[in-house]
């Protein structure tokens, strides 16, 4: 209720800054004129609202780097500079996307309206100006594109994965989020006759951002082929990252982006929205920690040692988990919820492997699977009171609490619906790659390793004097093979 | 005793080792090298400007063996890590006076 | 005086907020009603001062970053993954018992009261809805129970480990929050009739939050033993981290951190909080600089070379030099403070090597000393302004600017009961596990690295190919050892 | 002219809010007071503006972070240690150095005026109050203070480099700013009576910052000589930096920060400023995505391989562009800046090539060369509406949109003062410097790496076992020699 | 001359080199390699997948040494590499046949 | 055939290789390698207290060349990584009986 009622608002709290920047101008020259406290407390509220969207969209943006640090621990050096570079273009080609088409296919309005499937006006931000929310929703558009990268990781060609990047943000992505978050798509908690009694709850995006990069990069992973090695004759074989301490790094500071990405989803502070936001970054953490500690036990009786991996996978797990339901279920739910979440990654990780997918780090399983999870347990965990104060007054709310089973419903409809179209995109864009240009590197470029392949350079070089005679190539000098066989197959002995 | 080394490329090592397998051995100590010899480099490129690398990681093994066996394994590794192209690497073979086995102390052909 | 009423707003401020998103949505409905100004400027206090605290806890719980990388560089590269995993699982596993148990004991009320020794009311957060203190409290409980890994770092059992950290949350560090912060506390400066003229002042915990870290860490060095190696024959042996890179980036976001640590201890930027928490911003950096500086010129002096290593720890003791006075303090004496708190550091280094005590990253001197130095500073260099404006009007202030010697007395009162209780608790704690699972992984593992041996991975791998044709294992595949030697002590010979 | 007028009602707000508390106190006992909205709402106002002020100056100090990882990146791993620690230098002689003299020089009051060239009071920040302005404006001079180790490293003495960094944030940063951005500077866009119709515009400090720094940098290039190996008989050799990791992360942590830089630079929240910093920090991202995108497709083109290293120079380059500009042109504008800036880069990095001065890390083409570009810009693109909303009403703006070629001309003049300044101010630094103590490492020092000369200790230790038996050295050992075999030039036989 | 090649566990590297300085030797030579014999490996763990890692680190030692030196610079080896568990490495000896100083260009014995 | 073994310090390795190309030789493989002879370590400093560093990095050069050629060219290594300070190196050489191009299977002087 308070969302739905704040969309309107927003636009008039925009305007009115602008207009009071205005009218400030003047009114300085002129001090002593008799103060005015609904125009001072317009331009206050406009402030502090757009502040927390912007800090909230700048600690979103800091997943980048986190998702970059994530992905390349788990992969090995000789793909480092590989999955580095795709989750930089991520951002920059999703950037460019999500400016010119992204977010007026999600937001946009022609005129006054838009419709239930796809946003259509404001192309290249023509007559917006809201621009904390371009930027706020700039941060997830890149979030979600930036998974795939993880799912497809050590063989995927550089240009088809740009191709791809350039789509999701575009397209794919947007189409979603107008479904469930523009006041007018049609599974939208916001919208004035939403679907059920609440319409589809995600309040932070367990399905939207999440479910969408997940379930592309299992498409992904399965139309690109399991790494060579991976999966020799029916047996799983194991191929381990290359540094633990970058997976570390990551791993926390997703967890310090995600308390933009759930808390900042209040859009504002005002209103009562800063109490709101405080109880999501509890949720938020309790989950978080749940699905750490749950990693870790799990991990131990199965295994016998504290895997640290399966711990950062766990942790991940529990903040996609509770992104859907964060505003909604309390803290005891929000440790349940994660806990569950942690098992899901693990399960997921698990099945992936027995069905021969591999996802070198895990994406699928915390992005896909745990996202799923979490948009359902809004159906399951969401208080009376969790929802009044977040959505509207209702009798429908989590099952599990004695709220009915119709919002579960919903979030299965919100899911499957996600799903369907992720799903069925990303198999016709992948498929048209494949078809045209290839998906996947050559062999020997996959068994050098694509940073010399399609980078010419490996990540790391730590002995220095070794390397330090390489001579630069003259003009004229004879052009040396790329890979150090591949360009000879079999060439002329000498 | 003889000892076999062998510079081969790093990517053939898998196949190698499984042909070696194969064959059966008796032990194998590898490190990673780098080097060249006819081939000559390949082109990289850092911020823009590109160079040549002329030396080129390799990896290289060596197995301590019968006198009888240095024929036939070093046969194997030859034909593993052959690609055709420049750049398959070397094998050479020396004689060894004596082995020790560290952890019983014994010596000679039983120790290998 | 402005903390002491702040306490008492806070709660209302909430309860506002909440009664106000109510208001809210009925009014959007009638726009045309008149402006309620009180109200409206209610709701952006509360507004603005949860966000504060929240952004604030956001920052402080980034630290947990640093600490993992500037303890994960200042180790040995095969105990690793077993720092990072503690850091880790501090954050987790301190979530969890904060929640349950950690902030009843420092802060719950039970009815309308608690004691002066402890808080008993609100456990699992029944009953408390302030989410934001919660939030910004449970950020600082995990950077004193993160202060320990590090002093006991490459030779203590995970397990083990996993025990003591949910005790300093649990337990340990709340009791000191009570005394020292909350309300009812008997050392508190916020007490209705505090000990002393003002009571213990320590604005953003040197004592409550480092010197618990530091000296449980002391407590810990000690009982699980100096690392092999390190002290032979009586001769102080060296053992170097393995990555400056990883310290100094760990550095860096414990710094940025700090900006949440100290300048967000205001609690709230409205009624004139605001301008204090800029100044404990500038306190903060200069002594940070002084810091810093200091640990260069005297490591130059002493041993010829700029050593990075000190100077990592001289910023971070003049950054845990700072955090109790940073309020009441002019910028000149936060140099001084700073210089010294460095100066400090390194002395400590020094006297620990000596003792014998082996504390591998400098924990205990940077937190246990440094947090030491800046307890007792208050008493020396605290401004008559400073403490008026942060606490209240008193004629009792720092001893070096002519404010005689009550309130060094009570910081030395402060500072030793924090001791007492800190090292008691802690030697029992300690000494217990020791007796009934042992602290101390064995000879082997700890000479193999603790990450073989408790995580089953190293945390890097850099040699990609020599690596890959590792098997998995397939079922039923001979069992092989996880340690190379440890499973086989004079095995059958083969 | 929002920006000129602010500068007025900064101090008013800072006095008000010291006021407020004060009154605050006293209400707070008299709860039922009628209720003062303006000076409530003065409170709030100040409150945001300084909490605006302080979380960008945090993001801005971040920076110091990013600096530090691209830089050591981009270098050998025998380098690593020095650079790392002359980033942190930088940061703590800077802060000293800006508390006492460079603040003064750049904004100081004595009496109440400073004049045209400089300012002259609150040294020592006696008598100055607003704390967050002077953090904000440390955190501006560390950055310009840190980009010049990236261009002098591998080869600069430590002890020379402290000098300069001294000098760069006491004198020749602080008086640029004063020219810039002081109310009295004779460039300053809010001087009464500024130069031209509007002075120069440089919103968040294309030419201030980022120009001062890479001019300085250029000019230390070229004294302290190319590093041994890069030119051999004009022939133009590569060296390789150690980790695209490091790099990438530093990326990712400036972008952040800039987020701190440009936005930030609004000072303020109120009086519709809210508004204007997202527009900036939309501006920011799309120049940042362009300039990304750009150096991937060029470097694609180019050279065949999809070059991280220039895409992260070119990601960095756009955000240098689009620093001057960001709150005066229309995002597609900063499409186009951000790209030509990333264009400007790589011509800039082949150009320093090719007349043989050698950047290592790229901070010249990045800094100087796309500053220049972001100043120009400036003149060349503002929005009449851009310039309108951020400064004043005019009828000179962006001569490619109509604006006319006044504005163009202006930061021409602008940009020719801040070369002139830097240029002549650094060659008598770095000119004294080299006379009296040498700029550069001996020979022997400079193969065997920085970290060991000057730091005593490598940036990494990987192999951990081989390094354990190291002895400490016991009083009265032999003395061993620093480098293998420096201090034995052709040493006696044994 | 003698050559002495020992592969050793690298945690008795130690122990080995303090008995050397005990017993005296020219110089040495150390490096990284990975390596296995009727040692089968040992089990690690990834992301909740356990897997068997069949070279493991090892130390490689080489020492130019008098012929008259080589059996017990060896045996001084032997000894204190020994931990009586599979993994405790291999020592061979070799001939050669020239060495040279560099620092002096000296050739033969006392080059060593 | 011969094996030369040079280890040298790893900032001469530009120099001695420029040298070889100058000179000529077949091919080289070159590892990084820790060891000490006369030369008794540098002082290195963490975080305030000096230690000694007793094993230095050097670099190891293998070179396979004819009989004919092992004497000069292990001189041109020889006198391009003369510093004349200890830590200056050692290079050796022994006999090697079978040589193996694995390109082609050639053997003998052929394949070096
Ligand atoms: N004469 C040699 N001495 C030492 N190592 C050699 C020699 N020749 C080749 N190698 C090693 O073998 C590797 C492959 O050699 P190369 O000559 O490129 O292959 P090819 O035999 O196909 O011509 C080189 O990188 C080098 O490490
Ligand atoms: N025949 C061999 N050739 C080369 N290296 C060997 C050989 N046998 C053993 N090694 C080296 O010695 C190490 C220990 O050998 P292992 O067989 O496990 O010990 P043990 O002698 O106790 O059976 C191996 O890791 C390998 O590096
Ligand atoms: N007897 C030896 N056996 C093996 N390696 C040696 C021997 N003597 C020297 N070395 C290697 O040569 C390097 C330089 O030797 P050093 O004795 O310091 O030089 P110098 O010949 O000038 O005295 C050592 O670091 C070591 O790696």
């Amino acid at each position: 209720m308070l969302r739905r009622m704040f969309q309107l608002r927003r636009l008039f709290a925009v305007c009115a800054g602008i207009f009071l920047a205005m009218a400030f101008i003047s009114t300085v020259g002129a001090q002593e004129e008799p103060f005015d406290a609904a125009a001072a407390v317009e331009d206050l509220t406009a402030g502090l609202d757009q502040a927390w969207l912007m800090i909230a969209a700048f600690l979103v943006f800091f997943m980048q780097l986190g998702f970059a640090m994530v992905e390349s621990g788990f992969v090995r050096s000789k793909n480092t500079t590989n999955i580095l570079m795709k989750n930089v273009l991520d951002a920059c080609i999703g950037g460019l996307a999500f400016f010119a088409i992204g977010f007026p296919l999600a937001y946009g309005l022609s005129g006054a309206e838009s419709n239930k499937l796809f946003g259509d006006g404001n192309f290249f931000l023509d007559g917006f100006s809201d621009y904390a929310t371009w930027l706020f929703q700039f941060a997830f558009a890149a979030t979600a594109a930036t998974i795939v990268s993880g799912a497809m990781a050590e063989r995927t060609k550089f240009s088809a994965y740009l191709i791809y990047t350039f789509f999701i943000s575009a397209l794919i992505y947007p189409i979603v989020v107008h479904w469930a978050w523009d006041g007018n798509g049609w599974l939208s908690a916001f919208a004035e006759d939403p679907i059920g009694t609440n319409g589809y709850i995600d309040f932070a995006g367990s399905g939207v951002v999440h479910m969408v990069g997940g379930f592309a990069g299992l498409v992904g992973a399965i139309m690109v082929g399991p790494r060579i090695g991976k999966f020799t004759g029916g047996k799983i074989n194991v191929i381990p990252g290359h540094s633990i301490a970058l997976g570390t790094l990551g791993m926390f500071v997703l967890w310090v982006g995600w308390y933009g990405f759930n808390p900042g989803s209040t859009l504002a502070l005002s209103g009562g929205f800063a109490a709101l936001a405080a109880k999501v970054a509890v949720t938020t953490t309790l989950a978080a920690c749940a699905g750490g500690v749950t990693a870790t036990l799990v991990s131990k009786a199965r295994s016998g040692v504290y895997d640290m991996g399966l711990t950062i996978n766990g942790i991940l797990g529990g903040l996609v988990g509770i992104t859907a339901p964060c505003a909604t279920v309390e803290p005891w739910a929000a440790i349940v919820i994660g806990a569950v979440a942690s098992a899901v990654v693990m399960a997921g990780i698990e099945l992936l492997d027995r069905i021969h997918v591999d996802d070198p780090v895990g994406a699928v399983s915390v992005h896909a699977f745990a996202g799923l999870w979490g948009v359902l347990s809004v159906g399951l965990f969401s208080s009376q009171n969790g929802i009044g104060t977040a959505y509207a007054e209702t009798d429908q709310y989590g099952l599990l609490v004695g709220g009915g089973v119709e919002q579960l419903g919903i979030q299965a409809l919100g899911a499957g619906a996600i799903i369907l179209w992720t799903v069925a995109t990303s198999a016709i864009l992948f498929g048209g790659i494949k078809l045209i240009m290839g998906l996947r590197v050559d062999e020997q470029e996959e068994l050098m390793g694509l940073d010399i392949g399609e980078h010419g350079m490996p990540a790391y070089s730590f002995g220095d004097v070794l390397g330090l005679e390489s001579p630069g190539s003259a003009p004229g000098a004879v052009p040396a093979a790329r890979l150090a066989g591949a360009s000879h197959p079999a060439g002329p002995a000498q | 005793m003889k000892k076999i080394e062998a510079v081969i490329r790093e990517e053939q090592l898998p196949l190698v080792r499984k042909a070696l397998e194969d064959v059966g051995y008796p032990g194998i100590t590898i490190s990673q090298v780098r080097g060249h010899g006819r081939q000559k480099g390949v082109t990289q490129t850092w911020r823009g400007r590109e160079f040549t690398v002329d030396l080129l990681n390799k990896a290289k093994l060596e197995l301590i063996v019968g006198d009888a066996d240095a024929q036939r394994i070093a046969q194997t590794i030859a034909e593993n890590a052959r690609t055709g192209a420049v750049g398959d690497g070397k094998i050479w073979i020396s004689n060894i006076e004596t082995i020790i086995r560290v952890r019983t102390g014994e010596t000679g052909d039983v120790a290998i």
